[in-house]
């Protein structure tokens, strides 16, 4: 359903025939990938913020927990060159904070302190952490301090714990991102068992394995997922709970993928270069892992880049309910869980940033997988 | 077609058991039920409850009998209409369902109608014009629509109706007649709020459908019988309406039915976050509470809506193309 | 009468400034008045004959069987109307208000045979004329006012409190366990108006119990004993299971009694308004036609003719709901955090906030289990370091900024301030923000962190966590309790929350499965700590404390069942034994204050911040409700301000 | 010059894509006589299909004329060039299905799947003519029963799937001629059909091109078939016009050495040996890429060679 969703470009009309002659195919694969812009932009995009949520500890400026009590719900800072009085400095800054709590709104006020320049420095010593676990460190990629060692950045806002939205938002993307990819993994595992067995071997077993998928596509997900997530036992850590929904989301989203694997197997079990193998001899299973696996594995490896966001999503809406990642792991979801109705957004519109992210995740896996199908199907111009 | 209809009524039925399987499996997940839990009530307040009353206890609950036979006596009940007892609100599960469902039916037909509305315009001129303005532009918001969770669309429509227009849009009736026993107005009231939680829980379907209906009207413009149609002197709007629309709507009709399990998914989630008094909540409330019989009657309930919903849309693919109902 | 006309002029007053000034100025002097520290007077008292009552009555048709062939209001107010005074001017007849589930129970005017006086310290006679506590104690002899009335007309009897106390409480099917404070007593009914409770054992806190509970121990029984086995034959019973979908007589009737069946809306109430419709989401009250009170002025209460209630099962958007005047009256769902929304909504002029005090003496009160079915977790747990070292590692003044606008009080959990067993020193014990000291103690302890991950591990090496389970609702526990986790983080607890629903919470607190738990420390007042001083010591189980489920057995069983506690909890029982028993007021004093110093020390449950600013939320036409308040199960939230003299200005239609 | 119906002249077509410009067609001189059979011939990519939807004013983007003109002369309109009329222009219509039909060469895919048979025929009189709906379905009627379809009366009312292959190919060539159209372009109309379906379908064209008298271009690779059916024949490679004249002239006598490898290259012309000679290796070393102009060897005979 999802994977026929994007643009495919015209195919190329004419290529010079030599030209296609000297080109294997993944050179091909390559060369129409990168025609498709959109899609390279997108991948570009993805390995940015793999590369910068995997590394949250050092993008990050501070820890999902480090609080800024004086500053609960601010509101998001400028970066900026020049002063209220027009002075230009080179080295960009943030103003601080100055609260003020209204007496008669009890709303917590936040205006810009002129006195308070907190120029950002790079690669620049401060909250120690350590990187997955391992390595300690306290080398940020920026922060914010004066010369007196003073100084906080918040450029997203914080939330209503003082919490630094820009930083949370990285560390959430670490899990909601991760989510995506683990889970992909075990859909792809899933889907390539189960479509692959039905196909190859045909007969009940692709019977039982093709009612299996038409039970599974015709469930409602999210009902069984908030049963599943909800069912998961108290006690268990952040971080098997982790796991615990990354197995339940891909427990329903094999099943678009095994069909598309059932069906090249299909294909090209009666295909001529197959039945070739077959004739010459070959073991089945050289058969399966020599001849028909390359064959299909663009086409897999594009269904399963389309399926990342049907997870992604699926993780940040259980989050949201409270009934999926629970603190003090952060996903997207699970820091949009505040944001729960549309007064709270009003006064705090910022907490509304990790969704942003969630929809600039999900357009590029969507774009990619887009980009990558049409270049993995270089012959095939039409048709789904 | 007669045929096709009893075949696929058989194979919906199948499907179904294998559904109720998975739902009776799901609701027995978290530990305990309702003969512990009151058991521990009772002990709780010092009460020794005798082997027999246990017994009987379990006996009432049919939970002194194997797994199979629960499941077989429940699916029974079920099937009979009897869908048990929800403990968290003492009364029948009968009592508390119906009306929710009728809404989230409601919504999601909506939804399916918004869909439609939305995404075969849209999508015919998307493929038509294709790489024009227009057509980027409807791609831009397809992409943007396909990419944003549904509750987060529910917040930001929320926000801005409340920010703009001052309007508070929780719940299915406004305000005025909210307190007003069912009558036409009302009728109406109800319809000229619906669209909100049915854009909002079709909005992804539709991104999908448009795009569906684009690609393939795109590949069935470039098909020899098109081709052939043109070439008999067929003119250009009548050409795409009776031709490759034609055939394009074949794939989006059995699209609208894989994407029925999304809708009321969706359905779920913005009913929360527009607080409308369907499954959504209870249904949330039930699984944390472990109130089994409640939550797998919404879980069963929905499963079925949804699988009758693909058949319907089956069917009408089936008498839309001929091709199915000869096979 | 002289009383009212000496009033008059400092209302009057009161108008003029509101017109003038604007109401900001009288918010700062608004007082509640004096009438509502005093018993109710009557309308023979201050001199009123005439009494009026609302148009809706006469003009409309209501179609509930209570609303047919009304008799006119004299006939329909008891011989001596009870006088309730209004907190500045009377009211008028007239209005809908609009309500959430959540907020019905604030706006209901429980009527019960006493009542709390505003002090929070004495209590009243209500539908009673009078009352007698025997000096023994063994008897509490009750008068009721002549000639009040269910919503049916049918006149209130002694028969009415006998029925629900002999036939449901002291029925063993209905209460399987009956209450302590019940176990053994019964009512003797005198005649139609006079009646006692009788107890084997002096009650004299039973005055408490009425006064508070007592809404509850009244149904009326020429009503409920269709449904009950000693007053019909088995076949007819069973039909009306039948009929109901029942699961026996015992669940029907309390799904009546809690109006959570159809039936509810057949069965009279004595209440302010009567359920006269009722869906799964919605539900319509009317004003009771018989409702014995009046306005200084003879109009019969309530002013309100009707009430709305819509489920809102979302409790979040309350506060969505109340800000854009969706409802008349808002609070029980309301939280701290959201006062600056709230406030946001009052600018346009359609909705007040008042800001109350919650009478909480900690917003969340963490309990460790010390039952809990593993002798590692019941050894720390006892350990009175263990405790220290938690309470001190909560940073309250960073919560109370963060949370409560700086606006609570960090507190342990103690009593109220205005209790007359307070103490300043319980409430500030273990409180300082010493996290080194906590660790301190932690390693002495001897949990440590062995493998170097960061978290303690228990003394044989194992891996120690803490799950914690809790009900997130009223109070801010969730939020409180992300930065407790983080505070603890920072001695090396890894403590894992899990959020459950309240009928878990229920169940899971009840059976004594969870390793923590927290609710919000109420009862902590002079109407309730001598009754249940449940925080302190283990003598009942209950869905809110997860404490000692095992110890509490112990002592309801007399040692039959459960497990022996400690020596210094037998002592506690023993006391709160001997707290209920005794009629000598100075003697209950010195044994109360034993309790809440004992309690001090061991730091049974770790209090955090209390005393919480709470926001009540009335929409602009809604006239009535004080500006500042005390909210809290244990006065009943409103009761003392009397919902019924609330009123709709400028009635709809 | 004899009576041509078409005479294009100088057609040059180009494709123009990202990766760069490719000419389709250079120059394509020939001309189609009248009510005779002109085959074109050539193997794929040599511009036999691009002239022919050129013809049809089929050509899609991004495909585009560059210059040259088809003189189109029918009997019964005013003649006008194809090329030249603009896309609004009415007498398109005319053209399509009207004055020239063209029959594909995949009958499974050139019918709709979902439309009736009998709808599909009579659309092309409704599109041309002004007659009522069961006016056009007797028409239609009647015309498959001249291509040969049996059982009409139900046949009538099924989907094209429910036909074989070489029917289908009756019910697209049934709805081509509907209209009676003056020239009738046949792409490869049996290329996918099974041998002895192909002759069938050979001799149905065939009888009802005497039957109708109508014009026809017959664009082919198989040689074979050129002998069974046309008249005149036309050589292109590589988007140019290699050689003109008639059926036996060009067979008989082929002049330039790429036409010489066609013949060579048909089975059964050469050895078993040499059963799987190429038109490369029977071409060999001659020089058949470079452009040279048409010139005329003879009455309607014209040949690319230097």
């Amino acid at each position: 359903m999802s994977e026929a969703v994007l643009e495919r470009p015209q195919p190329i009309a004419l290529e010079t025939p030599d030209e296609l002659n000297f080109l294997t195919p993944r050179q091909l694969a390559w060369r129409r990938f990168k025609r498709h812009r959109l899609a390279l932009i997108s991948a570009v995009i993805l390995i940015v913020m793999y590369l910068v949520t995997g590394f949250a500890e050092f993008f990050a400026p501070y820890a999902t927990t480090s609080r800024n009590v004086g500053a609960i719900n601010a509101p998001p800072m400028n970066v900026r060159f020049f002063e209220h009085d027009g002075t230009f400095h080179l080295r960009p800054f943030v103003y601080g904070y100055d609260l003020h709590i209204n007496e008669q709104t009890w709303a917590r006020e936040y205006s810009e302190n002129p006195e308070k320049i907190y120029p950002l420095r790079f690669f620049a010593r401060g909250e120690t952490y350590e990187l997955w676990n391992l390595f300690e460190g306290d080398i940020h990629f920026f922060i914010a301090e004066n010369d007196e060692g003073d100084g906080y950045i918040h450029f997203l806002g914080t939330d209503q714990l003082g919490r630094d939205v820009f930083s949370r938002v990285i560390y959430g993307g670490r899990i909601s991102l991760s989510i995506g990819m683990l889970g992909i993994g075990l859909t792809l595992f899933l889907g390539v068992l189960f479509g692959g067995f039905a196909g190859y071997l045909g007969g009940w077993i692709d019977r039982i394995v093709q009612r299996m998928i038409e039970v599974l596509q015709s469930l409602p997900t999210l009902p069984l997922w908030m049963a599943l997530t909800a069912a998961l036992p108290a006690h268990w850590s952040s971080l098997r709970i982790y796991f615990g929904v990354t197995i339940i989301l891909s427990l329903f989203g094999w099943t678009a993928l095994a069909r598309q694997v059932r069906g090249r197997f299909l294909a090209l079990r009666n295909e001529d270069f197959v039945i070739a193998a077959r004739l010459i001899g070959s073991g089945q299973n050289r058969i399966i892992f020599k001849h028909m696996m390359p064959s299909f594995l663009s086409h897999t490896i594009t269904t399963a880049t389309l399926a990342v966001p049907g997870v992604i999503l699926g993780e940040t809406a259980l989050s949201f309910l409270g009934i999926g990642i629970r603190p003090p792991i952060v996903s997207w979801g699970v820091l949009m869980e505040q944001a729960q109705n549309y007064q709270v957004i009003s006064m705090t519109p910022w907490i509304l940033y990790p969704g942003l992210f969630v929809v600039i995740a999900v357009m590029a896996f969507n774009i990619l997988g887009d980009g990558l199908r049409d270049a993995a199907d270089p012959y095939n111009m039409g048709g789904q | 077609m007669l045929h096709y209809v009893i075949k696929r009524m058989g194979t919906m039925v199948l499907t179904l058991a294998f559904i109720s399987v998975i739902v009776f499996v799901v609701i027995q997940l978290p530990p305990g039920d309702i003969v512990t839990s009151t058991l521990e009530r009772m002990e709780a307040s010092g009460m020794q409850a005798s082997d027999e009353y246990v017994q009987n206890l379990r006996a009432r609950y049919n939970l002194d009998k194997p797994l199979y036979l629960q499941y077989l006596n429940w699916i029974f009940n079920f099937v009979q209409g009897d869908l048990g007892y929800s403990y968290i609100y003492s009364k029948p599960v009968n009592e508390l369902v119906w009306e929710r469902l009728g809404y989230t039916l409601l919504i999601t037909i909506s939804a399916v109608i918004f869909t439609w509305v939305v995404a075969v315009p849209f999508g015919i001129y998307s493929a038509v014009r294709q790489y024009s303005i227009g057509d980027y532009f409807i791609t831009v918001v397809a992409l943007i629509g396909l990419a944003t969770p549904n509750f987060l669309l529910a917040l930001l429509v929320m926000f801005f109706a409340w920010e703009w227009f001052g309007i508070s849009i929780g719940g299915l009736y406004s305000m005025e007649f909210r307190d007003q026993p069912f009558s036409i107005p009302k009728l109406f009231d109800l319809l000229s709020r619906l669209w909100i939680p049915g854009s909002v829980v079709g909005m992804g379907g539709t991104a999908v459908t448009m795009r569906i209906l684009r690609a393939n009207l795109l590949d069935e413009l470039n098909k020899p019988y098109v081709v052939t149609a043109r070439a008999k002197g067929v003119k250009p709007i009548k050409l795409i309406f009776k031709y490759p629309l034609r055939i394009a709507i074949n794939p989006f009709i059995s699209t609208l039915g894989l994407l029925l399990p999304t809708l009321i998914s969706g359905e779920a989630i913005v009913s929360m976050v527009l607080n409308l008094p369907t499954t959504g909540r209870m249904l949330l409330q039930a699984l944390l509470a472990q109130d089994m019989y409640l939550a797998g009657s919404f879980l069963m309930l929905l499963a079925i809506l949804t699988v009758v919903g693909m058949l319907i849309s089956d069917l009408v693919l089936a008498w839309s193309d001929p091709r199915i109902r000869y096979e | 009468m002289r009383d009212s006309i000496r009033k008059t002029p400092r209302y009057f007053v009161a108008i003029l400034l509101t017109v003038l000034v604007g109401d900001l100025s009288i918010a700062e002097e608004e007082q509640w008045p004096e009438e509502w520290y005093q018993p109710f007077k009557t309308a023979s008292q201050i001199g009123l004959t005439n009494f009026t009552d609302s148009p809706l009555l006469h003009e409309n048709e209501i179609e509930h069987p209570n609303f047919q062939n009304l008799p006119p209001v004299e006939q329909r107010l008891p011989k001596d109307p009870i006088v309730v005074y209004p907190l500045k001017e009377t009211g008028r007849h007239g209005g809908i208000a609009r309500l959430t589930n959540h907020d019905l129970w604030q706006f209901f005017n429980w009527e019960a045979a006493f009542t709390i006086s505003a002090d929070m310290r004495t209590f009243f006679p209500n539908l009673a004329e009078w009352f007698e506590l025997s000096e023994d104690g063994l008897t509490l002899t009750i008068k009721l006012r002549d000639g009040i009335r269910w919503s049916d007309g049918e006149p209130l009897k002694s028969q009415d409190f006998a029925f629900t106390f002999n036939d449901l409480w002291n029925n063993d099917e209905y209460s399987p366990e009956a209450y302590k404070i019940v176990d053994g007593s019964k009512v003797v009914v005198v005649d139609d108006l006079l009646f006692r409770y009788e107890f084997p054992t002096p009650r004299p806190l039973f005055v408490n119990f009425v006064a508070q509970y007592g809404d509850f121990m009244i149904d009326p029984s020429h009503y409920m004993k269709r449904f009950h086995p000693y007053y019909t034959t088995e076949e007819e019973l069973d039909q009306r299971i039948k009929d109901y979908e029942a699961l026996n007589w015992t669940q029907l009737v309390n799904d009546i009694r809690r109006e959570g069946s159809d039936d509810s809306v057949e069965v009279p109430t004595l209440r302010a308004f009567k359920l006269v419709e009722r869906s799964s989401m919605k539900r319509k009250y009317i004003r009771n036609p018989y409702y014995p009170k009046v306005d200084p002025e003879g109009r019969q209460l309530p002013y309100i003719d009707q009430i709305n209630m819509e489920t809102v099962e979302n409790a979040e958007i309350m506060a969505a709901m109340a800000s854009t005047a969706q409802v008349d009256f808002a609070a029980f769902a309301l939280r701290t955090q959201d006062i600056p929304l709230l406030k946001l909504g009052e600018r346009n002029g359609a909705i007040k906030v008042h800001i109350w005090q919650r009478l909480h003496s900690s917003d969340v009160a963490i309990q460790p289990n010390y039952n809990y079915d593993d002798e590692r977790y019941q050894d720390l747990y006892w350990d009175i370091r263990f405790r220290a070292a938690l309470s001190h590692a909560i940073n309250r003044d960073e919560l109370n900024q963060i949370i409560y606008f700086g606006r609570g009080f960090p507190r342990q959990v103690t009593v109220h301030p205005t209790s007359r067993f307070f103490k300043e020193e319980w409430e500030k014990r273990y409180l300082e923000y010493k996290p080194d000291y906590s660790r301190e103690l932690l390693d002495e302890i001897g949990v440590i962190d062995l493998d170097g991950d960061g978290y303690r591990e228990f003394p044989d090496g194992s891996r120690l966590t803490i799950t914690l389970e809790f009900y997130d609702f009223e109070t801010p526990k969730g939020i409180t309790m992300e930065l407790v986790q983080e505070y603890w983080r920072q001695i090396g607890i890894d403590l894992r929350l899990k959020l459950v629903d309240g009928n878990l919470q229920r169940e899971r607190a009840v059976a004594g499965e969870m390793q923590m738990t927290l609710w919000h420390a109420d009862r902590v007042t002079d109407v309730l700590f001598p009754l249940f001083p449940d925080w302190w010591v283990a003598r009942s189980i209950s869905w809110d404390r997860g404490m000692w489920n095992d110890w509490s057995r112990w002592y309801m069983k007399s040692g039959e069942a459960g497990v022996e506690p400690p020596a210094v909890m037998r002592q506690l029982q023993d006391w709160v034994d001997e707290m209920w028993v005794t009629m000598d007021e100075d003697e209950r004093h010195v044994i109360g204050q034993n309790i809440l110093a004992t309690g001090s020390e061991y730091l049974w449950v770790i209090g955090t911040i209390g005393l919480a600013p709470h926001p009540v939320v009335v929409s602009s036409r809604l006239k009535g409700v004080p500006q500042k308040g005390i909210w809290g199960w244990d006065n009943r939230w409103t009761l003392a301000n009397h919902p019924a003299s609330w009123y709709i200005e400028e009635p709809v239609r | 010059m004899a009576d041509n119906i078409l005479e294009i002249r100088n057609l040059g077509v180009r494709f123009k894509t990202d990766t760069g410009v490719t000419n389709a067609l250079n120059d394509v001189n020939f001309d189609v006589p009248r009510g005779k059979v002109t085959a074109i011939v050539g193997e794929s990519g040599s511009g036999k299909s691009v002239t022919a939807n050129c013809i049809m004013r089929l050509l899609q983007p991004p495909g585009e004329i560059v210059n040259g003109s088809i003189h189109f002369n029918p009997s019964r309109t005013a003649p006008f060039d194809v090329v030249a009329i603009s896309d609004r222009d009415p007498r398109i219509y005319d053209l399509h299905g009207g004055l020239i039909s063209m029959v594909f060469q995949e009958p499974m895919t050139a019918l709709s799947p979902v439309h009736r048979v009998g709808n599909q025929v009579a659309e092309a009189i409704l599109c041309h003519r002004d007659v009522s709906k069961d006016a056009a379905m007797a028409e239609a009627h009647d015309m498959l029963s001249r291509v040969g379809i049996p059982d009409i009366d139900t046949r009538i009312q099924m989907y094209p799937f429910e036909f074989s292959g070489g029917m289908r190919q009756r019910v697209v060539i049934a709805t081509a001629l509907v209209c009676n159209p003056e020239v009738l372009i046949c792409d490869e109309p049996t290329t996918a059909l099974d041998v002895t379906i192909q002759a069938e379908i050979l001799t149905l064209i065939k009888d009802l091109q005497e039957e109708l008298s109508n014009s026809i271009i017959f664009i082919t690779h198989d040689i074979g078939i050129v002998a069974q059916i046309a008249d005149y024949v036309v050589v292109m490679y590589q988007g140019r016009v290699l050689e003109i004249g008639t059926v036996r002239q060009v067979l008989k006598d082929p002049l330039h050495p790429y036409t010489k490898g066609l013949l060579a290259a048909i089975p059964g012309n050469v050895p078993k040996s040499v059963r799987l000679s190429t038109i490369a290796t029977a071409v060999g070393d001659a020089d058949i890429t470079t452009p040279y102009p048409l010139k005329e060897v003879g009455e309607g005979r014209l040949v690319s060679l230097p």
